[in-house]
């Protein structure tokens, strides 16, 4: 059973720190603000849950397990609300996507005195 | 000898690189930056002499016996305290002078500075 | 290995603050040396000292730093600097510092001076005189309270020149008017606003574990203080100055920060009064060490207001400054048009 | 209560300021700051005659005994200290309401207040504690609360000058803080008195040479010692003039104690002097900073420009007097800090009257103000004399023993050298003696300055003169306080 247990944990782990690291290569490949933002926000929450989950088996303490799920909590909360004001916070301010054609650009230019 | 004193190097690296900015740069909030990171790094000195190999955090426990020295802790705590202070304080200082002379360079400040002065003096010749 | 690993990144980091001319991006870097930092403080031990960092290096000071940029504009001038007397002073400091590592005693040993004078009576008496497991507090509260209360001082000080320098009275129709504005946004800011909705009552619950925590573990009354304040922050960042000035005004906040530094004083008088000491807090109750409990969490307390208040004082300040700023570029607008 | 008078004396004024944040009220907070202030005055005389008469006076906060908890220790030295920096802001406090209602914003009169208190308070603390750790968060306390009673001057200058103050005074801290962190790595201790027992074990190795380095140095910035002078005559200039006669007669003598402390109390008398070659180097700093400030005076346009100057200069005759290593010199700079201390506050104080009868501090606005307002400027005249040293002033008394002690090591030069040095002094003061009386005055005439500035200015006159003829009391203690830091009795 412990083998198990443990066995499971490396793998949420492993599965985790893979997620976070590809996370990381996407910020460096992608093209531009948005598909790297992408990359980021998905793979780093989903990435975080897996390590927190993986810890949570590690741990015998009740108390250690109930603040990982508290942490967890949060980042589940807080990583994608703040990838989404990010995004917004960008365009408001007249970023363009990559390979949006160029009339648009003069559209947005108007909001781009308003910030956040 | 040299794995010993390698961590003092590096921090000391880490100071000086502080130091730099505030004496090198122009711009004010990078000078305030500057002055963080010296401090910070003061502050990764003190904490790096507290450490005791094999040591752990300084809440007592039965099970463990040695712990690292608490001393350079608090001192350290009270320091980072004066730090933000700082830090503030300069802020404020730098939106005032933004307000007052509209540019936050050093060199443009003590151009106008300089007219200025040069200006009063004028002034005092004539009459 | 992992301190070897933190430093080289610290000092990776150092070098993109110095050349980068962007200032978002070197006051984002900033708050990574900060947070670098704090990492590097876990590895060392020192766990409420991370905490602090954390909060502070990485919080509070990247924060203001941001408002202050949104007022002074982020671009560098790319004028020319004098590299060279700054090279020869840097290099003359870090050579005599260096000069003076070389008859240090070892990272880390067990026999450096520093272990063995001073520092030893609290690991081991420290349980028997004042009673509680987290040594860092019972140095802190109680002996050497007075430094501490020296920090709360110099954290008073800094709001009230904060204030002395930015504090600006506002006329109601412009408050007004700066709340219209910010209602008119609610459309924008709709889920950030929810989710902060949903966190802030847990930010202050946990400011205040962390208050009372402090004993048993890391945390005290400047970290807490720390948190406490940034739930205020956030709540002003998204809701508008004037919404969070009707939660906390400017008088109340005044009177918190400073009751705090009063708080902190008042034990030592209390003491001085019970025949002991400036600070001791023996005296405070039969038990001794009952005494040094109550004392220890008065004065906690004491620093948690005085930090949460200050906090909250110089973000309002600044914030407000902005503000006003940007309303009277507004009207400046607006009349040319 | 007496034994406690070592606390009070720096936590009355801190508990102050929150109160008078609480009052709220410019006038209610200006009375309560001088009430304080009077209290922190007499506390300090109270104190000063416990020394004289019983010996140093250990307090240990908290009830933990010295290098485990807090230790505050006064000696004679500290005594002095105390009594010139309480009894000179009691002083200037008089003449504040007048001088603050013309130069800072109204509903900034409290904040005014709060921050002086502060400033006090973070001098007495640094004098009164035993503690080189404590020393440092006080440091910061008195630095802050400076920097934004600078920035508060009415030009636009000031806020740029407090700037530069902050920038310098930080790294200056910073360094105070590796040297004391450098010490404590080698010793284990942060206690003064301990240090001092256990640094000559190690005083050999290279570590604690590089703390003395960073320790002097940080200090040397805030002292504003030539060539680490530049922030000093901006920051005077530009703060409002009830803070510069603070400043002046405080924040550099603070500065001076702290050089004095380190120097011959912590680290002890022969490191500092035979292993480190301070001697030389103080000696020839200090004079190359007599000759460059008072030159520097001479071409200044602004008085208070030319006083910050002279400032500088004068310092550098502390820094002479400091190096010399002897008894006799040793008490020379302690007389010269208390003196200098009553000169500058005078004048400046003389300073901010005309500032509040004129509106600025310009050397041709000051055309005919002999005549105008003649009380005012007979005390700047007599402060002025005073720092050229004529008989009969403080100025004098100081000088006197300054060269006495040269001579009696010998150095004739460096004796010829301060008293070309006090001509130079002639000069400044000449120049704004010519301006005042035997220039015509221009523009519109002005009264005489209001009572409530005369009284103060003319007791720091008076105080000038009498100190100047009765010399029993402060030779007396400076005396006392050079031999027992000689004594290496801390």
């Amino acid at each position: 059973m412990e083998l198990l247990i443990t066995i499971v944990s490396g793998l949420f782990l492993l599965v985790g720190s893979f997620l976070c690291l590809s996370g990381g290569v996407g910020i460096i490949r992608f093209p531009d603000f948005y598909t790297r933002m992408h990359a980021v926000g998905v793979t780093d929450t989903l990435g975080s849950v897996m390590i927190l989950t993986g810890l949570m088996m590690q741990s015998s303490d009740l108390l250690v397990i109930a603040k990982l799920i508290m942490v967890l909590l949060l980042i589940l909360l807080v990583g994608p609300t703040t990838s989404h004001v990010l995004a917004k916070a960008a365009f408001h301010n007249g970023l363009q996507p990559k390979g949006l054609s160029t009339e648009n650009k003069h559209n947005n230019k108007e909001s781009s005195s308003s910030n956040t | 000898m040299l794995i010993g004193l390698f961590n003092n190097w590096v921090v000391i690296v880490l100071m000086m690189s502080g130091l730099y900015i505030v004496i090198a740069q122009g711009n004010l909030i990078k000078k305030l930056v500057g002055l963080t990171i010296f401090q910070t790094s003061v502050f990764i000195f003190y904490i790096s002499m507290a450490k005791v190999s094999g040591g752990s955090a300084p809440i007592l426990d039965q099970e463990i016996s040695v712990y690292s020295n608490p001393l350079p802790h608090v001192l350290i705590l009270t320091a980072i305290v004066v730090g933000i202070a700082t830090t503030a304080l300069g802020l404020s200082l730098v939106v005032r002078i933004k307000e007052s002379y509209g540019t936050i360079e050093e060199e443009e400040i003590q151009q106008q500075d300089n007219l200025q002065n040069q200006k009063e003096n004028k002034v005092e010749v004539k009459e | 290995m992992i301190n070897i690993v933190l430093l080289s990144l610290l000092v990776v980091v150092a070098i993109g603050i110095i050349r980068m001319k962007d200032l978002f991006a070197v006051v984002m870097l900033t708050g990574i040396y900060g947070l670098l930092s704090a990492s590097f403080f876990v590895a060392m031990d020192a766990v409420d000292v991370a905490f602090t960092e954390a909060a502070v290096g990485a919080g509070i000071s990247t924060l203001l730093m941001l408002v202050v940029i949104t007022m002074t504009g982020r671009k560098e001038k790319a004028t020319r600097h004098k590299p060279f007397a700054a090279l020869f002073v840097v290099v003359i400091t870090g050579g005599l510092l260096v000069y003076g590592t070389l008859d240090m005693p070892l990272f880390g040993s067990a026999d450096a001076p520093i272990h063995n004078h001073v520092a030893p009576r609290y690991l081991n008496d420290s349980m028997q005189e004042i009673g509680i497991p987290n040594v860092v507090t019972s140095v802190l509260a109680s002996y050497r309270a007075f430094d501490t209360f020296g920090e709360v001082v110099v954290i008073f000080t800094a709001g009230i020149g904060v204030l002395a320098m930015l504090f600006a009275h506002r006329r109601r129709e412009e408050d007004e008017k700066l709340a219209a504005i910010n209602d008119s946004m609610h459309e924008k800011h709709l889920v950030i606003r929810i989710v902060t909705k949903m966190l802030i009552p847990f930010i202050l619950l946990f400011a205040l574990y962390v208050q009372f925590h402090g004993d048993y573990g890391p945390g005290g009354g400047f970290q807490a203080g720390v948190i406490f304040s940034s739930a205020i922050v956030l709540y002003a960042m998204l809701f508008g100055l004037s919404a969070a000035r009707r939660v906390v005004n400017q008088g109340f906040i005044q009177l918190m920060a400073a009751f705090g530094v009063l708080c902190y004083g008042c034990v030592g008088i209390a003491s001085l009064l019970n025949g002991g000491n400036f600070f001791d807090y023996n005296v405070l109750s039969n038990d001794p060490v009952a005494g040094q409990h109550l004392g220890i969490l008065l004065i906690e307390w004491g620093v948690g207001v005085t930090v949460a208040s200050i906090m909250i004082i110089i973000f309002f300040s600044f914030a407000g400054r902005r503000e006003i700023q940007q309303y009277v570029e507004q009207n400046k607008n607006k009349e040319s048009v | 209560m007496i034994a406690h008078l070592p606390i009070l004396q720096v936590v009355i004024p801190l508990m102050a300021a929150p109160i008078c944040l609480i009052l709220n009220r410019s006038k209610l907070a200006w009375l309560f700051a001088l009430i304080v202030s009077g209290v922190s005055c007499l506390v300090s005389i109270l104190l000063l005659q416990q020394v004289m008469t019983t010996g140093v006076i250990s307090y240990e906060l908290g009830g933990w005994q010295a290098p485990w908890g807090i230790e505050y220790r006064i000696d004679e030295l500290n005594a002095l200290m105390l009594l010139i920096i309480s009894a000179i802001s009691t002083i200037v406090l008089f003449a504040a309401p007048k001088s603050i209602d013309k130069e800072i914003v109204k509903g900034k009169h409290t904040y005014f207040y709060v921050l002086y208190l502060l400033s006090l308070t973070g001098m007495l603390g640094i004098v009164a504690t035993g503690d080189a750790f404590n020393v440092f968060v006080f440091l910061e306390i008195t630095s802050l609360s400076a920097y934004a009673l600078i920035a508060m001057g009415k030009k636009k200058q000031a806020v740029w000058a407090s700037f530069q103050y902050l920038v310098m005074g930080t790294i200056g801290a910073t360094f105070i803080l590796i040297g004391i962190g450098l010490m404590y790595q080698m010793t284990g201790t942060l206690n003064m008195q301990d240090l001092s027992q256990r640094l000559p074990e190690v005083a050999q190795t290279r570590t604690v040479f590089t703390a003395f380095a960073f320790v002097i140095v940080g200090v040397c910035l805030k002292l504003a010692m030539f060539p680490l002078h530049l922030w000093l005559p901006n920051a005077y200039a530009y703060a409002p003039s009830i803070v510069t006669s603070f400043f002046s007669a405080t924040s550099t003598k603070v500065a001076i104690y702290l050089l004095i402390r380190f120097t011959f109390s912590v680290f002890g008398l022969s490191f500092s002097f035979t292993t480190v070659p301070l001697q030389t180097l103080f000696m020839t700093l200090g004079l190359v900073g007599i000759f460059v400030a008072s030159i520097s005076a001479i071409y200044q346009h602004n008085i208070k420009h030319l006083f910050a100057y002279s400032s500088i200069a004068q310092i550098g005759y502390m820094i002479v007097g400091f190096s010399i290593s002897s008894v006799a010199g040793l008490t020379a700079t302690l007389l010269h800090l208390f003196n200098h201390a009553l000169m500058k506050s005078a004048i400046f104080l003389a300073l901010a009257a005309v500032a509040y009868r004129v509106g600025n501090v310009r050397l041709d606005s000051l055309r005919g103000l002999g005549r105008q307002m003649p009380l005012t400027m007979a005390a700047i005249v007599i402060g002025g004399l005073s720092l050229i040293g004529v008989p009969l002033t403080v100025g004098f008394v100081s000088k006197w023993y300054l060269l006495s002690a040269l001579i009696e090591q010998g150095w004739w030069p460096v004796a010829v050298l301060i008293l070309l040095g006090s001509m130079l002094a002639v000069i400044y003061v000449w120049k704004v003696v010519e301006v005042a009386y035997f220039k015509e005055p221009v523009g519109t005439p002005v009264k005489e300055a209001p009572i409530g500035f005369l009284i103060p200015i003319w007791i720091l006159v008076l105080a000038n003169v009498y100190f100047g003829i009765d010399t029993r009391f402060s030779v007396q203690v400076a005396q006392a306080a050079a031999e027992s830091l000689f004594g290496g009795a801390l």
